[in-house]
């Protein structure tokens, strides 16, 4: 098993034949992921990366011709909004978004949609998700990984990668490492994925990688305090010398009205008995220590 | 992007709410007038307060009450001289005093929590929410609005209720706090506040005073991401607060925060810019900005940063971080090999470059002669010791005298 | 038992201070439903109906202190879509609203809300509901009705009161007579009532008050034609006289396109299986010949 | 309430949809000039077509096409003398008739059944949609707009490939569905309807040709209900096609629809009043017209109702009939006592009052020698029998002899 992509997944790319798209598409097709359908507007018909995937006009076409249940969008941040919201109509499940830079108003809107469809929505402003052997979603670098039964949920992108590498270089394999997203507004939270590792066979230790801003990761230390404490885990926080008040990269990435540092965020973790690193590197050591074996 | 106090309670009174009226001014002699203005108004005091973009100007002075033209232009030029956390101001805000009854707080946020539009209200207004936050939590009534209905009538009811503005203020706090989330609306604000919101007393030309609801201040923050839909509200960023290197950046596309230390850092991703400036401080040193290239970075964008990380005088090494992904590290490497051929002073500088084409970055920088590291940690440990390095070749310079002699 | 309004109704009225508000409620009073509660905004405090009833400034503040689980709306259209949305967010179970000339659009809206709030709308502009001899709400005349086992729905006000009074006249009581309201957007249709009729042990017969306009009737016979076989039933649709393209009083009754006649609804009641009238005098009549006895 | 194609066509250029230009003219003479205007904006064929409220004006010889100005005088000479359904025709619309390459349907309605706005559009443009709907069914493609959201960018691409407009129209289309619905929600209409949507070929300045959609027909329904929020749109109602009687009942807040009958009928409540015509109808009789004074009404609109009534001259006998639930019997009686003290002739009436203060109203009723019933088929028959007797009177007097003579 592993959470959110796996070979059971089919996924349909909405902006295949974008530049992004289609470089990233290509590597997921390397990766062995199953694309099977990609979609742009007025492109119905067309074949995509090499004849490898056909290319419908819309999402409810694709779906039904190639009964895709995971949908992964390059669309620019303009259109990203309506297509989220045309992939939840679609009846697609699982839904990464990996453009960058939506207005906050639409992913409020969008992810209404999203809500009542039932769908699953990641991102936006996500590197997306692997789950090694097995297939990858978005744009993390395949070669980082290493099978394995640790989960890594991220709100960042290199930084993901960063940690994901010293693991593997570790020795310590990955069952899904997810990137959800570095915006204010986003479709899965840190929560949410911690419930999805728990009731996961294969995930045995969870690494968490949060930033200044917001206080999702405090929401999931309360959480995990109650509920993972047999699982062994590990966290990271960037952004500890980041000034208040400003926007550090990322959307989300603010500390604000005294809110959102990374000095709370810590202090929420250890007080759930989550040993955060000082460095992505110290990350398996920590595994280690509390109890994870390969 | 914060905007000035004025052009906030610009954007309410385009959705109708009611803000008392208002001047701009950049002396004390046009202060002077303005209140002269505001006294033939028929105003008894004016109030004079100074337009920038941090908080606390109350309590560092920036805001006074003038009785006559010569108080209002002696405050003006007092408030005109102040530094406030560091930022001179510039500009003033004259207008009649309110004659306030009772102040309370409104706002609204797009919250990350509940993925809704949040509406807050309290009887304790005048101060900041924060603070009633820690002190009174129960004092904040809250409720969630939905983006696309934007507040209800019977939502807004409820929160005048909640906070004691039923009666005959119901109608107009509905009108003000429906206002409040079609102004985040209408301008893609990802904050909208008004604090105080008051109940003013007024006196009609004959004699009778009545009591209104009146938004008294206002503070409004743009989401950066939607500021393409709204150019004419691009107008609005305060120029005169922004750092001349950070608006290079802005235009050059690059993420570029400037901070007070001596490392300048050049990374790619937000989270690993971040985790780079925490790592040089574990190490000892000091980072001299954040700076983020963003992803897929080409050899012209490199050059761009390098150039925003030397403009800072402060800066005396170089760590550049690079995790290719969708970014190539032989495009970086080619990057600094152009910048530091051109480049006017010359800082050392520590490279790191893993992902994709990192074995292509490495035959480059090694040709060039660049210093490498394999790890982050690596990398951050002989930045920070060629910044020591500088610095004591520096104050050795300034002394005549080497270290240790 | 009966439908939607019984013993167990605890009633808010939204508009009690109102002219309307005030005189329906007394009937009700009267007719000995449980008024627990009252709504005008800016009068909570107050008490309505000469001190036996407290009137609240919020739907939710009376929903807190009085455990109303039903609504009536007397609120003037400009108001009424609110106070239907501020009913539904409060948690109220079943809403009528009895409020005539609400835009259809509006309504569009406010069932949006009803239906991802889980509640129950009947109406708008429709005469209510009751349930003899155990409660009324809205406007019906509590004089029309006798206890029994025949369910009325209709989309009409007097016709109804007309038909029910012939029903009583002759013998046949009520376990709940329901009117849908004559708009063309309302939230419980005819279709939603049989199936609930259906489900009540104590309703033994149907019968079926519609007009022209709309497919409602129709939709209402297919059902019935599959699952209502063994329930007797009897019909009467309003409007044979009525000219096409000409709204008859009730924004609903309209035949347009050709569509929406009296005779395509007879058609199709027949067609499952239920006799339609030619005047409410004669449903009694139907009834017994269906099979119906006290 | 029904708009004119000329006024649906300025909502729809109000949400900038593109719709060719158009004149309306009341004469012949005007209609030349506007041809003449047109002809000299570079049109090749003018259009002019009848402008009135029902429909099927194309069968009727309503819509012609001409060359020149002189065919287009005699074309809207010809148009002006039509009546079309019984509605002379008063008014024109004039413009450039396009050069049509194929057309479609595009239309919003507030549905029903799914209480949502559903928007349609078929290949199969320029005929009746409820012609094509049962014909072929599955040329109409359908689709649900949440009011809140209104028509989504994918929705109304997804009806571009289901109808063929992918493309170069694709565009184009999806700002013209999108523009339909935002035109209901913005004046409240219940119905938009493009047909045809059309794609037209142009010829530009230098002799170059382009394809483009525009919309060359449009229809509108308003909802009466909402008219009370849009002043501007209630000038739109056309009162050269309305019934002074039905103004006149508008005025008095009375429902009331004129049809072809003898026997006037008063009425509480929209269902009792068509089925009292019902009635009417299954005892022999013809109504005269649909008249539902409303719940709770008062002498003096009672009063209201019996002149609209007795205004119509095929009138010769009366229907009252109350079933009092908020509408007390008494107060009817009081305005039918009123009514016909003062009324201008003498005609038969039937009245049954039951319901709330039914026995009050019969001492009324009997103390003032009006004939009553006491149940609706009863007085259904009696007022039957009255008119029938009325028309053999009348034929009596006309022939100058009595029946059986």
């Amino acid at each position: 098993m592993s959470i959110l992509v796996g070979r059971e997944t089919r996924l349909v790319v909405q902006g295949i034949t974008g530049r992004e798209g289609e470089f990233h598409s290509r590597a997921m097709l390397d990766y062995g992921t199953r694309i099977v359908a990609g979609v742009t507007p007025n492109k119905g018909g067309q074949q995509a990366l090499d004849g490898q995937v056909p290319v419908f006009d819309t999402v409810a076409e694709a779906v039904r011709k190639t009964a895709a249940n995971t949908s992964c969008i390059y669309v620019p941040a303009a259109g990203a909004p309506d297509a989220i919201e045309e992939a939840a109509a679609a009846g697609i499940a699982t839904i990464f978004c990996i453009t960058e830079g939506i207005p906050a108003l639409d992913m409020l809107k969008a992810v209404e949609v999203v809500r009542a469809a039932g769908a699953r929505l990641i991102g936006p402003n996500c590197p997306g998700a692997t789950s090694p052997g097995r297939a990858k979603v978005g744009i993390i670098p395949g070669s980082v990984h290493r099978e394995g039964g640790a989960g890594v949920v991220s709100r960042s992108g290199t930084l993901t990668y960063e940690a994901v590498q010293a693991m593997t270089d570790a020795g310590i394999g990955q069952s899904t490492c997810v990137g959800i997203g570095g915006d204010p507004i986003i479709g899965t939270t840190f929560l949410d994925i911690l419930k999805l590792f728990a009731a996961d066979p294969e995930t045995n230790a969870i690494v968490l990688i949060g930033e200044i801003g917001g206080s999702a990761e405090e929401e999931a230390a309360a959480w995990a305090a109650e509920h993972l404490r047999d699982v062994p885990m590990a966290a990271f926080i960037a952004g500890r010398t980041a000034p208040e008040g400003r926007r550090m990269g990322h959307a989300g990435a603010i500390i604000s009205g005294g809110s959102g540092s990374a000095a709370d965020k810590i202090a929420a973790l250890e007080a759930a008995g989550i040993r955060v690193a000082g460095s992505p590197t110290e990350i398996p050591a920590i595994l280690r220590a509390a109890g994870y074996r390969d | 992007m914060k905007i000035q106090e004025a052009d906030a309670k610009s954007l309410l009174v385009e959705q109708g709410l009611p803000v008392p009226g208002w001047e701009v001014v950049r002396s004390a002699q046009e202060a002077r007038q303005a209140a002269e203005r505001a006294f033939a108004g028929g105003a008894s005091l004016v109030v004079i307060k100074a337009q920038v973009l941090v908080g606390g100007r109350g309590k560092a002075g920036g805001v006074k009450v003038a009785p006559d033209a010569d108080a209002a232009e002696a405050a003006a030029r007092a408030i005109l001289a102040l530094e406030i956390k560091g930022i001179p101001v510039r500009k003033l805000l004259v207008g009649p005093a309110a004659d306030i009854v009772r102040e309370y707080y409104l706002g609204a946020i797009v919250d990350r929590v509940s993925r809704r539009i949040v509406v807050m209200a309290s009887a304790e207004g005048g101060v900041e929410i924060e603070e009633v936050a820690k002190v009174n939590p129960g004092a904040i009534h809250r409720l969630e609005a939905h983006a696309h209905l934007g507040l209800l009538d019977w939502q807004a009811r409820q929160l005048a209720f909640a906070v004691g503005l039923g009666g005959a203020h119901l109608k107009d706090f509905v009108l003000i706090a429906k206002g409040l989330v079609t102004t985040m609306l209408a301008n893609d604000a990802d904050l909208v506040e008004v604090n105080p919101l008051a109940v003013v007393r007024e006196t009609a030309p004959d004699g009778t005073t009545l009591e209104r609801l009146a938004c008294l201040d206002a503070k409004i923050t743009l989401d950066d991401s939607a500021l393409f839909r709204h150019p004419a509200l691009e107008a609005l960023r305060d120029l005169d607060e922004e750092d001349p290197v950070d608006r290079q950046a802005r235009e050059e596309g690059i993420n570029f925060i400037k901070l007070d230390g001596s490392i300048g850092c050049m990374v790619n991703g937000a989270g690993l810019a971040m985790t780079t400036m925490d790592l040089v401080k574990r190490a000892g040193g000091e980072p001299a900005n954040f700076l983020d290239i963003g992803g897929g970075a080409r050899a012209d964008k490199v050059a761009a940063a390098m150039r925003l990380i030397l403009a800072d005088p402060q800066v005396t090494a170089i760590l550049v971080n690079i995790f290719g992904g969708i970014t190539r590290g032989d495009e970086v490497a080619r990057g600094l090999i152009e910048a530091r051929a051109v480049q006017a002073r010359d800082v050392p500088m520590v490279v790191r470059i893993v992902g994709t084409n990192a074995a292509e970055a490495a035959t480059l920088l090694e040709a060039n002669h660049f210093a490498t590291a394999s790890s982050l940690d690596d990398a951050a440990a002989k930045a920070v010791a060629a910044a020591q390095a500088a610095a004591i070749a520096a104050s050795t310079a300034a002394t005549g005298r080497g270290p240790g002699q």
